[in-house]
């Protein structure tokens, strides 16, 4: 079989990048466990082991080599940012249902890696979303607001729910979006889980999310355009529309960088390559429609955070942009797809 | 300081530039055989002057150019032709093409030669054709004759003149130890090229990670109008277009030439090949390549022969043949595998790259596209190679091509940065062939159309015509039965007419007669063949079974065969004699149908069969064709045709006898087995 | 049937039906005379795709003739010089779906031209008789020769010569002119596409 | 046309032609409706009882309606008859016809009554026409159940919820409950789910048919190569 140049190839390579997006959601990972207990990663290690047996499933069933394909990690990463996305101590049966439909629906009904129009961990997430909305909603509350569970405790609320009874509180998005009554100042006093800036935890989740973007963005497995533009976007979008904290407020730019899955949607959900818009200004497009979907959907629709629909709704549109957004080729007046 | 001007994307591999930089240009020697391809450069393949056994002197002319596209070849030393024949050239298809092959006899003679130093006493003209007659064509890579690339229209004013020292392969430094060490030349040369083309400023584009090239190239165009320009290290930069965009911000329109922006681009070597071809007369019969790779023990450069075996070259740097995978002609990004070592070194060899496997490893099996759009952010030329591949994977053309395919320069940064392993320039590569074939295939059908309507519209006209001639005798008979009748009695026309009727209506009972007869025939050759396919089953279990019916059941099968045989010949008689009857007197349509039902007949036949009887079916026709060839000879012979007929004829006998027997001969061969 | 509508107590909603029916009628049959279409210009865009070869392997007297026949209804696997490509490109024009080739009508193989050995040729002009595209240059007890460049490859001339000195052989050879890069081979470098899902017994 | 095999018409509005997952008609009704298997058979029955009639009729009148007016007509015929079963059912199942809501009105534009009424009824006597839209309505109404059985199960771990709304108050315990402790599985319920098993059902006939289809094609015979080949250019001399 004959060889064509190039000869020499690059030090990048597909498990890599996923290794790497792994990687980088270690910190996170680490703020979450600390804020919340070990249910985060209960669930991360069990939907991981789910994912795999999933996409083992699905390869045999397409006739596909095992070894070859597991070994892209693709199934790890997509497993792990739902698991994150999950509230934690989340039952074993919820995972499972998650997890099968990222990976068997979302990914291997439309071809697998790379062929697949919706972020999987998303698409997963939205089901059971709509699917078991009391079980999705339901957050531990975090440390120093409630009592933490301990680790056998996040073991028996996973395996043997029934057995388990947790405390549930709503998350600061949940609580800024039914308020319609106090000033967002007595919001936070009169709520214990609101901490300096956003929720306590939250806040320094969102940050370390945001430390394992800046790695992942120095490492060059994405570029700044997407993650930049979303949350410049929704940044704008809270700020045009801040009353300075009245009943009605959205809350502050702020509040929503730092709140529910804002810096984790940026770096780790919008970056997703097979689900975005491609060109650079495809890109800046993408991320800024996300980041204003979000701020919409927190505000003003039926779920409390936004990112993975806003996600979804992108996801649809990025053939549209990348074909409005074809840059101009060497040699050529501005021709093709145009602006 | 000048501007420096950027260009989208690039990439930044491992140089690798040092290991062939230890040591200066070594002289390669001339090696016993030279093998010269006629075809070293892009554009029609030179002709053959010397016919084998002339002895040729060093820097004689030996293929001539056979077209404005197209430079001459010289001999590179002297010696004899040793042959004219196709040889296995660089090229990756590994197909052979006409050489020249020269032995040489070590004098190393050079032919009368010389140049002229004062070059600025010639006009343009004379200098294009010196540059051309010493047979120049792009050093490198491309090989597009330097002349060619010259001859600008006139009404297309040059800006700017850009002499190529960027060199932005990694492992290649032929042009950068060429600027060391010949910087001079470059000079010279650069000078030359500025006399032909009369442009406002000459830039020399270099860049910054050759810096001792700088300095030797600054000090040798001290005081010269010529400006060295440093720039970043990125690759492609040494792409003409990419270079043009970093030294002028002017992009080359798509599908045209540098000219078309005001720019000429030349490169080093091509100067100093210039400056040679005009100073001392010298034509192109050496250049400098680099030899590199953990594959050779010293890596370095070679002014080496054209001609030369890469083996040889090889040799000379201490070749390993078992520490290279594979050899590859160029750099690691554009150049391409070479099917063996023997091949010949040619103008645009610039590097001979032998690395070991842990060095350039071979290609992991690819991965799936993740669109991660690393590729569209490497890409010099602004494409999107990720959507270019799911194109060309389907085999979209039309959108390939609304993606600028054509405007890709398969430079290989996509694929180099790919994380999936995608051998992206692979799928453009074969793409943009693919589209060329169905050009050439949509203008041919076009064009077969085009003619078949035509034949349609003549054998019309001539139906038309003989229609007319038909109508006009007949018109002149009805008038001359008139006359016969207003003369004689009125009877005998209408009895006539009668005959004719009746005569009409024997020939089609007959005709439907054949025809049913036709049916009957074939029908026994069917049923005659299902019998023996049931027979032949029954055998073959039997013969598994060990059963000692087996004998009787093979006569039995032996019969049938020979009666199926029979049968066929029957309806093949039948058929042949037929349509020849029928051919010339019946209505066209009906000798097309009999042609229809042979034809099917015959394929039906052929492939229903196992392959003894089709050996079998084989024979039977070659011996019928041979006895038609037979009678007609005969006939011929009785006739006293012209000898000619008969000669062709009588050949066509003994080739059909011989074809019979080798049909007999493989019959034999598939019954034994 | 008027009878049993006329005894219902919505006359009224009737008569508006009825009158409605009236007026669309009435523009229906403006319609139907008026935007009446002529002729087929699909016809010659599917002949557009046909190879134009004329070799009648489909069945029918010429390429157009079975451009008109798809147009009317017939399959389109039928044409093996057009190839899968062939019947790609009309399954996309005609907005059906591709179906393989009809092997009662041939295989697809690579493309050939005719080649006369002339020594053997006797003048017949059997040849230049079945030749479709004039493609072969001759007169009566000359020599024949095939224009190369016109041929299309339909063999329709080998048949009818007498002393069988028509060979069909590959229209390009391989070489170092038309060699080019093929496409990487799906299997050998697993890059996937959707289609390869297909055959799974032979993946398993 | 005449001879019309019955034993055809059943084969192909039950599985070669199926409607629902073949034809891909009337899927507005198949994927709102199939919640629960009582809604399908309900919705089924009725779209049964409007194919027949509006087939019985279409096919009585196809000699005497002109070719241009031929789909106002079958319109008017179909919503009669559709008005017909919606008052039926008001009056005989009220909660059904309740629960049902637009959807059985939207009979009138279900694709699958026009198209038997233009594709088939049109073009054939009043027997075949009969049992054409007879058996079309089973291969739907098929359909339906097996979706709306699939969808309930799925979304609430029982089967055959609220029978009682169709077959009066001694079905009301034929509720299974398949998986005790289920948690409601809202995705299959809403009409994602309708498009995921609808999907999934055709993929399993489709696997069937691949089937059947190798089997067969493995004792067909191999056709002769080139077998139809004719001369175009005429008459060789």
């Amino acid at each position: 079989m004959r060889i064509t140049s190039p000869h020499a190839h690059g030090p990048m390579s597909t498990p890599r990048v996923m290794l790497n997006v792994l990687l980088a959601t270690v910190p996170g990972i680490v703020v979450m466990t600390h804020f919340f207990g070990f249910g985060t990663l209960v669930n991360i290690l069990w939907g991981g082991l789910v994912a795999v047996a999933c996409e083992a499933l699905a390869l045999k069933l397409r006739g596909r080599p095992l070894g070859f394909y597991l070994k892209d990690y693709s199934a790890l990463v997509t497993a792990t940012l739902l698991c994150i996305a999950l509230p934690p101590y989340s039952p074993w049966w919820l995972i499972a249902v998650g997890i099968a439909s990222a990976i068997l629906l979302a990914k291997h009904l439309y071809g697998g890696l790379g062929y697949n129009p919706f972020n999987p961990a998303m698409a997963g997430y939205v089901i059971l979303l709509i699917s078991f909305p009391v079980q999705m909603t339901a957050w531990a509350p975090p440390r120093g607001v409630g009592e933490l569970p301990g680790l056998l405790e996040a073991l028996q609320a996973c395996f043997t729910p029934a057995a388990f009874d947790g405390v549930t509180m709503a998350t600061p998005l949940d609580v800024m979006k039914q308020n319609n009554s106090l000033l967002v100042k007595d919001l936070w006093q009169q709520n214990p889980q609101f901490g300096r800036w956003a929720g306590v935890g939250w806040e320094w989740a969102n940050l370390a999310f945001l430390a394992g973007g800046a790695w992942l963005l120095y490492k060059r497995i994405f570029t700044w355009h997407a993650p930049v533009a979303m949350l410049a976007a929704l940044t704008l979008m809270a700020a045009l529309f801040n009353d300075g904290g009245s009943s009605a407020s959205g809350g502050s730019p702020l509040f929503h960088l730092l709140s529910g899955a804002t810096m984790f949607g940026a770096f780790f959900i919008v970056t997703d390559p097979v689900t975005s818009a491609v060109s650079v200004r495809g890109r800046l497009v993408y991320g800024a429609m996300i980041g204003a979907l979000v701020y919409i959907i927190r505000v003003r629709g039926n779920y409390p955070d936004a990112v993975a629909f806003a996600v979804l709704i992108m996801n649809f549109a990025a053939p549209f942009i990348d074909y409005y957004t074809q840059p101009r080729t060497y040699g050529h007046q501005r021709s093709g797809g145009g602006e | 300081m000048r501007k420096i001007y950027g260009f989208h994307g690039g990439i930044h591999p491992p140089e690798n530039k040092h290991q062939s930089l230890r040591s200066p240009i070594a002289d390669a020697g001339i090696p016993p055989e030279l093998v010269i391809p006629l075809s070293q450069h892009i554009g029609a393949p030179s002709r053959a002057v010397v016919a084998v056994g002339d002895r040729v002197l060093k820097g004689q002319m030996i293929a001539e150019p056979s077209g404005f596209v197209s430079v001459p070849v010289h001999a590179p030393t002297s010696g004899t032709i040793a042959a004219v024949e196709d040889r296995q050239i660089a090229h990756p298809s590994g197909h052979a093409a006409p050489c020249i092959v020269i032995a040489s006899d070590g004098r190393d003679q050079w032919i009368e030669h010389g140049g002229k130093a004062d070059y600025t006493s010639l006009d343009k003209a004379e200098l294009l054709e010196r540059i051309r007659n010493a047979g120049i064509a792009g050093m490198g890579g491309a090989g597009f004759p330097a002349a060619v690339k010259l001859s600008v229209k006139p009404d297309i004013k040059i800006e700017t003149l850009i002499i190529n020292g960027t060199e932005c392969e990694p492992y290649i430094t032929a042009d950068d130890v060429l600027m060391r060490e010949r910087a001079g030349e470059i000079i010279e040369g650069t000078n030359i090229l500025r006399h032909i083309v009369q442009p406002h400023e000459t830039l020399i584009g270099i860049e910054d990670n050759k810096p001792e090239a700088l300095a030797a190239m600054r000090a040798a165009a001290e005081g010269s109008d010529i400006d060295i320009v440093e720039f970043p290290t990125k690759y492609p930069s040494g792409g003409e277009k990419q270079l043009i965009e970093i030294l002028t911000g002017k992009q080359v329109p798509s599908g045209g030439l540098p000219a078309d922006v005001g720019v000429i681009c030349q490169n080093v070597g091509s100067a100093v090949a210039i400056r040679d071809a005009v100073v001392d007369g010298r034509p192109l019969i050496s250049r400098i390549t680099t030899v590199t790779g953990e594959g050779v023990a010293q890596p370095q450069n070679f002014e080496v022969l054209l001609g030369t075996s890469m083996h040889y070259l090889l040799d000379k740097a201490g070749y390993s043949a078992e520490k290279n995978r594979r050899l590859i002609m160029g750099g690691p990004m554009m150049g391409f595998t070479v099917p063996s070592p023997d091949v010949p070194i040619v103008k645009t060899t610039n590097c001979l790259l032998a690395p070991a496997e842990s060095e350039l490893p071979t290609p992991p099996p690819a991965q799936a596209c993740i669109r991660c759009g690393m590729c569209a952010e490497a890409c010099p030329v602004t494409l999107l190679p990720q959507q270019m591949f799911w194109f060309a994977q389907g085999k979209e053309f039309e959108k390939l091509e609304l993606h600028n395919l054509f405007d890709c320069i398969e430079c290989g940064a996509c694929s180099w940065v790919c994380p999936s392993n995608i051998p992206l320039v692979q799928y453009y590569r074969a793409s943009k062939a693919e589209i060329l074939q169905l050009r050439r295939d949509t203008e041919k059908s076009e064009h077969s159309r085009i003619r078949f309507e035509a034949r349609q519209e003549r054998l019309a006209k001539e139906e038309a015509e003989k229609e007319a001639k038909r109508a006009a005798r007949k018109k002149a008979a009805e008038e001359r039965a008139q006359q016969a009748a207003t003369a004689g009695g009125d009877e005998d026309p209408i009895q006539a007419a009668i005959e004719r009727a009746k005569a009409k209506k024997a020939a089609q009972q007959a005709g439907g007669g054949e025809v049913s007869e036709l049916e009957k025939l074939e029908k026994a050759v069917a049923t005659t063949r299902k019998r023996l396919e049931t027979a032949t089953g029954k055998l073959e279990t039997a013969k598994a079974e060990g059963s000692d019916l087996v004998e009787a059941l093979q006569t039995g099968v032996d019969k049938t065969k020979a009666k199926l045989e029979a049968a066929e010949k029957a309806l093949h008689d039948y058929q042949q004699a037929n349509s020849g009857e029928q051919a010339k007197p019946a209505a066209p349509t009906d000798a097309a149908q009999a042609a229809i039902e042979k034809a099917m007949a015959a394929r039906a036949a052929d492939a229903s069969l196992s392959p003894e009887d089709k050996a079998r079916g084989q024979l039977e026709k070659l011996r019928q064709r041979l006895e038609k060839s037979r009678t007609k000879l005969a006939e011929s012979r009785e006739n006293g045709d012209e000898e000619k007929i008969i000669e062709a004829l009588e050949a066509t006998v003994e080739r059909l006898s011989q074809k019979v027997a080798e049909a007999e001969k493989q019959l034999q061969e598939t019954e034994g087995a | 049937m008027t009878d049993l509508f006329a005894q219902y107590p919505l006359l009224t909603a009737l008569i508006a039906l009825v009158t409605l029916g009236a007026v669309f009628g009435a523009v229906l049959g403006f319609a139907a005379e008026r935007f009446k279409t002529e002729g087929n210009p699909i016809v010659d865009q599917i002949n557009a795709i046909l190879p134009q070869t004329q070799c009648g392997q489909c069945g029918h007297p010429g390429c157009r003739p079975y451009a008109e026949a798809i147009a009317n209804g017939e399959a389109i696997n039928k044409c093996p010089p057009g190839g899968e490509a062939g019947i790609q490109a009309l399954a996309d024009l005609l907005d059906v779906e591709a179906i393989p080739l009809d092997e009662e009508h041939g295989e697809e193989s690579v493309k050939k031209v005719a080649y006369i050995r002339e020594p053997e040729c006797i003048g017949c002009t059997k040849c230049l008789q079945a030749c479709p595209v004039d493609a072969i240059l001759g007169a009566a007890k000359q020599m024949h020769t095939i224009i190369t460049s016109e041929c299309t490859g339909c063999d329709l001339c080998v048949e009818p010569c007498p002393v069988d000195c028509i060979d069909m052989v590959p229209a390009e050879e391989e070489g170092l002119q038309s060699w080019h890069w093929e496409l990487p081979d799906p299997v050998a470098r697993k890059v996937e596409i959707i289609a390869t899902d297909a055959p799974r017994d032979e993946a398993a | 046309m005449a001879d019309v095999s019955y034993r055809e018409l059943s084969f192909n509005g039950l599985w070669k032609n199926n409607p629902a997952i073949v034809q891909l008609l009337g899927l507005c009704p198949l994927l709102a409706v199939t919640g629960s298997v009582v809604n399908a058979i309900g919705l089924g029955v009725a779209t049964i009882m409007v194919l027949v009639c509006s087939n019985t009729s279409v096919s009585l009148i196809r000699n005497i309606v002109s070719d241009a007016v031929r789909l106002p007509a079958f319109v008017m015929i179909i919503a009669a008859a559709v008005t017909c079963i919606e008052l039926l059912m008001q009056a005989f199942a009220y909660e059904m016809y309740q629960i049902l809501g637009i959807f059985l009105p939207l009979i009138t534009t279900n694709c699958v009554i026009l198209g038997r009424a233009d594709g088939f009824a049109a073009k054939h006597g009043l027997g075949p026409s009969i049992y054409d839209g007879f058996i079309m309505g089973v291969g739907f109404t098929a359909i339906l159940v097996l979706l709306g059985g699939l969808r309930e199960l799925s979304g609430t771990g029982a089967l055959f919820a609220n029978m009682d709304l169709l077959f009066g108050p001694g079905a009301a315990n034929w509720e299974m409950v398949v998986i005790a402790d289920y948690q409601p599985f809202l995705l299959a319920i809403l009409p994602p789910g309708a498009f995921i098993f609808t999907g999934l059902i055709i993929a399993v006939k489709n696997l069937i048919d691949d089937r059947i289809k190798k089997r067969q094609d493995a004792l067909k015979e191999k056709p002769v190569k080139g077998s139809k080949r004719v001369r175009v250019t005429g008459t060789i001399s």
